[in-house]
């Protein structure tokens, strides 16, 4: 972390996160967003540099502009926001399967070298040591997507050799691509301390960008298989002063609403 | 027809044991009041269907209500797990709890061809997820273009319950916002109860997404304001975003959840008694010092 | 984002000859207009895809701008035949119309399977029906109770054209009043157009089944007030019943057809000429006259 | 037709089948209707004796109380007194299809001995003589409404010993019945000269009721074949002053607003 004393320098990894995930979103592309960091990085590109990407909840809330973070998929504040709302099955129907979505945004428990995804069990399905939420609509984000950008805090536990239980499907168990899938699926992975892409031949997840101020060791540490480095490895740009500004601004507006 | 009854009488008389029941609401217009209502009539044996069950579920789970549960998503949303549901899926506390797991959108493609009338729905779906091996999927190849789809069985339930904003008196139901799969959901059961906000002479016009289920497709109306506490009633209630965070703390340990639906349920004759609880501020603080 | 366009623009550059053209609207919000452009633009080997051709597809196929009909019920409803249409398949006038017919359910069903992505669509219908012998439905058997049900094959029209109330500026389409099939019809194309009574800062709210389609759903937009004459526009226009009743007359005689086309529509630059025509009371005559 | 100078007991065989087809519907059933005789019958139906029957046209209109008669399928008056409008695809899919229509309404161009109908071709499909509108709603209406109604004027070009092409079924081209099909089937079939049934065990349309003053003769002749007459055959109940007071007024209400 870049540790200056300029306020609109010093942020946290989190915010360079959302930052650098916000970044990959352009303009006028229909995106499948879901609560949480894809929900801020979904919402900070259309309040910077993409103010015409098209955003769709699954709860129905298509093309919606909301003025604070919604904190359930399903807020008030979606609904009057939007050019429309749908009903659950046709949202899943008419818009993701149909192919209407150019990125979707997952989030998961674990992440493989290959990058397949699990929301649903850590341990056994049939003895969990934890059992997680479960699928909602990541499954079929995962297939049907134009491309998914994860996002994913790294460590031992979230970034491992091979899943317990694959929720989404990114390049297959074995790496073996995507067969029949609709969508391109994973095209980057952004974590709290850099970017990963999969390999256009291996389809392995490949450290692409470093965030700042972060040493490779670190990378290496909180990523359970032996990370291989890109040749052209860069170092993601800070976050700017405007950046940070219309997060912080969007994350103090949503506090101040929910505290009433 | 639908008639209308008392929320009391509605479970009552409605929802046997053993029966199959859908509590629908996609965040929002969730039917806490009747599951309330189901806790207090100590139903058991219920299959619980839902798409995402959330801390209604996690509370008829661990009252004992339910001995299996089909669903696509089990968590407090945007807080994290429901502890209760966990507890009986990690350690069968306080019963085994079977699951019956689906994604959203297989879950919607059931409901769909259940409201439809047909035995199954066809979706591409599922593709390449261990989903397939542990839940009711099959594959169906397409007899026009030989491409590989999944079909998934219709969902009828015994029993559907939904929170709507309002009911007219000859029993019209009109439910607006974000209206999930509860159009599917009603019309797919052999019984629909609804809860409403208000019985009103003539039902609001709220625009492109409004949903309104004829009378005739209703079996029974209860009038039970703010049924749907915490989760909202758009244009009637807020969502309570305090009482879902501080649900992780209630629901973590088994005696602090006993001690609380004790306290806000059970001690109560219905919703009326519940909403008064939830005013009483001290009652929480002594729920959770046990 | 739909593009705002004159009729003539959009029909020349995105209707191509030879391509499936879907015009829906069931029996309100014809799109009678951008046919009639089609017809002045002398379109060719069009695959003209509709549940109910009623007079406008009777206006095309007699002009000759059809190849082929896809459809479920080819009437003029509450008058009686399609004269043009019965001359086409009885004696392939102007040209030899090849039919592919469906039931209404089966044409929904292939409408909802085109917009949601699906090569098929999977319903109860055609049993016991001499329909199966001509048509394109197979049989397909649910995986999970065996029963036969019938599949019919997605509709993915290359344009589909609608008329609707208005659109906002950003390109918004909204209609209301009975919307029939257009919603699908328009998911399901590659490339739509929608004529609208009326472009507007902000859509209106019509209750429960107003339709919205986003801009991004929609290649182009053109404003055409009364474009979907002799049908109506709920809110705008009435139906012209007499109109209905009085083609009967004009549609039976292959020569006064040829006149009444010349005079409503060949001379005419677009629309406004068309609505102008229509007021002068002795050019019916005139043509009925020969 | 009886033939006596009170204006409310003279009536036309239109009349007299509408009021029939009428009589036919019970308050509380959910009705799926077709434009014509059959919407004439059913709101005098619910303008008489069954003020809460249900109807339902294929245009998305349920549970809709025009007060003048539509004379399309897709009239706004039929949208405008709905208690609600939905899509094509759903009015087949999540209302016919599903079982929740009571009765439906038929007509055709053709019937046969065994109830199937045809409102597709006269002649061959592929070289037609006569080409008729086409299917429409029928095929699934007479497939799964709980019980099919069909109403259609005696002649020998429209009861025919075997229909030209089987649009929608009754009980099969050799009356071998309703196997699989979700509903009963055509339960009635009611005429300008009287009424057929099928019979329980063959299928065959029996003559089970014939109008006030028609003579048998006219029923043969108008039969293309060889017609069974019920032992218990009745005779219909003429209109009552009622009936075609209401009927009468509806029409004339609804030409009035038609001239308009």
């Amino acid at each position: 972390m870049v540790d200056v004393r300029d306020p609109t320098t010093v942020y946290t990894a989190d915010e360079m996160m959302t930052v650098t995930a916000a970044r990959h979103l352009r303009n006028g592309q229909v995106c499948f967003v879901g609560i949480g960091l894809p929900s801020d990085a979904a919402n900070l590109a259309r309040l910077s540099h993409a103010p015409k990407v098209i955003l769709i909840y699954e709860s129905g809330t298509i093309d919606t502009r909301p003025e604070i973070l919604p904190l359930s998929i399903g807020d008030g504040e979606l609904a009057d926001r939007a050019d429309l709302v749908v009903s659950v099955p046709e949202v899943f129907a008419y818009w993701l399967q149909a192919g209407r979505v150019d990125v979707g945004f997952l989030t998961a428990a674990q992440i493989d070298r290959f990058g397949n995804l699990n929301s649903t069990v850590i341990g056994s399905y049939k003895e969990p040591k934890v059992r997680l939420p479960g699928a909602g609509g990541a499954p079929e984000i995962a297939a049907s997507a134009g491309e998914v950008i994860v996002m994913l805090r790294q460590s031992q536990r979230t970034f491992v050799p091979a899943v317990d239980f694959v929720t989404s499907v990114g390049f297959g168990r074995a790496g073996e691509g995507r067969v029949d899938y609709p969508g391109a699926g994973p095209t980057v992975v952004i974590t709290d301390l850099g970017v990963l892409k999969p390999h256009a031949d291996t389809h392995e997840l490949i450290l692409a960008a470093i965030h700042p101020g972060v040493e490779l060791d670190k990378i290496r540490e909180t990523i359970g298989w032996d990370v291989k480095v890109d040749d052209d490895l860069v170092t993601t740009d800070p976050p700017t002063s405007d950046e940070l500004g219309t997060l912080r601004d969007l994350k103090a507006r949503t506090a101040q609403a929910h505290s009433r | 027809m639908a008639e209308f009854v008392s929320l009391r009488d509605g479970i009552e008389q409605l929802v046997p044991d053993g029966a199959s029941v859908a509590m629908e609401g996609f965040t929002h217009l969730i039917p806490f009041a009747a599951g309330h209502e189901i806790i207090r009539q100590e139903k058991r044996d219920l299959t619980l269907v839902r798409m995402t069950p959330d801390v209604i579920y996690d509370q008829l789970i661990g009252t004992g209500c339910a001995r299996r549960l089909v669903f696509s998503w089990g968590g407090n949303p945007g807080v994290g797990s429901l502890h209760r549901f966990r507890d009986a899926v990690e350690n069968g506390f306080p019963s085994a709890l079977e699951i019956e797991e689906h994604s959203h959108a297989g879950m919607a493609a059931r409901y769909v061809a259940g409201a439809s009338g047909l035995p199954f729905g066809v979706l591409r779906a599922y593709v390449g997820s261990d989903l397939v091996k542990y839940t009711d999927v099959a594959s169906i190849l397409c007899p026009f273009t030989g491409e590989e789809l999944a079909a998934v069985p219709a969902l009828n339930p015994d029993v559907t319950i939904i929170h709507a904003q309002q009911a007219d008196r000859r029993g019209n139901v009109g439910l607006w916002g974000i209206t999930g799969v509860q159009r599917e959901a009603v019309l797919a059961a052999t019984t629909a109860i609804v809860t409403v906000e208000e019985i009103v002479d003539e039902l609001s016009d709220h625009g492109p997404n409004h949903v309104i289920l004829p009378s005739w497709t209703v079996t029974a109306i209860a009038s039970v304001p703010r049924g749907s506490h915490p989760s909202y009633s758009m244009g009637y209630t807020k969502r309570d975003n305090a009482f879902y965070t501080g649900w992780d703390v209630i629901s973590r340990d088994r005696d602090t959840f006993a001690r609380w639906i004790d306290a806000f349920v059970l001690s109560h004759n219905g919703p009326e008694g519940y909403l008064a609880a939830l005013e009483d501020e001290s009652l929480l603080d002594v729920v959770l010092s046990g």
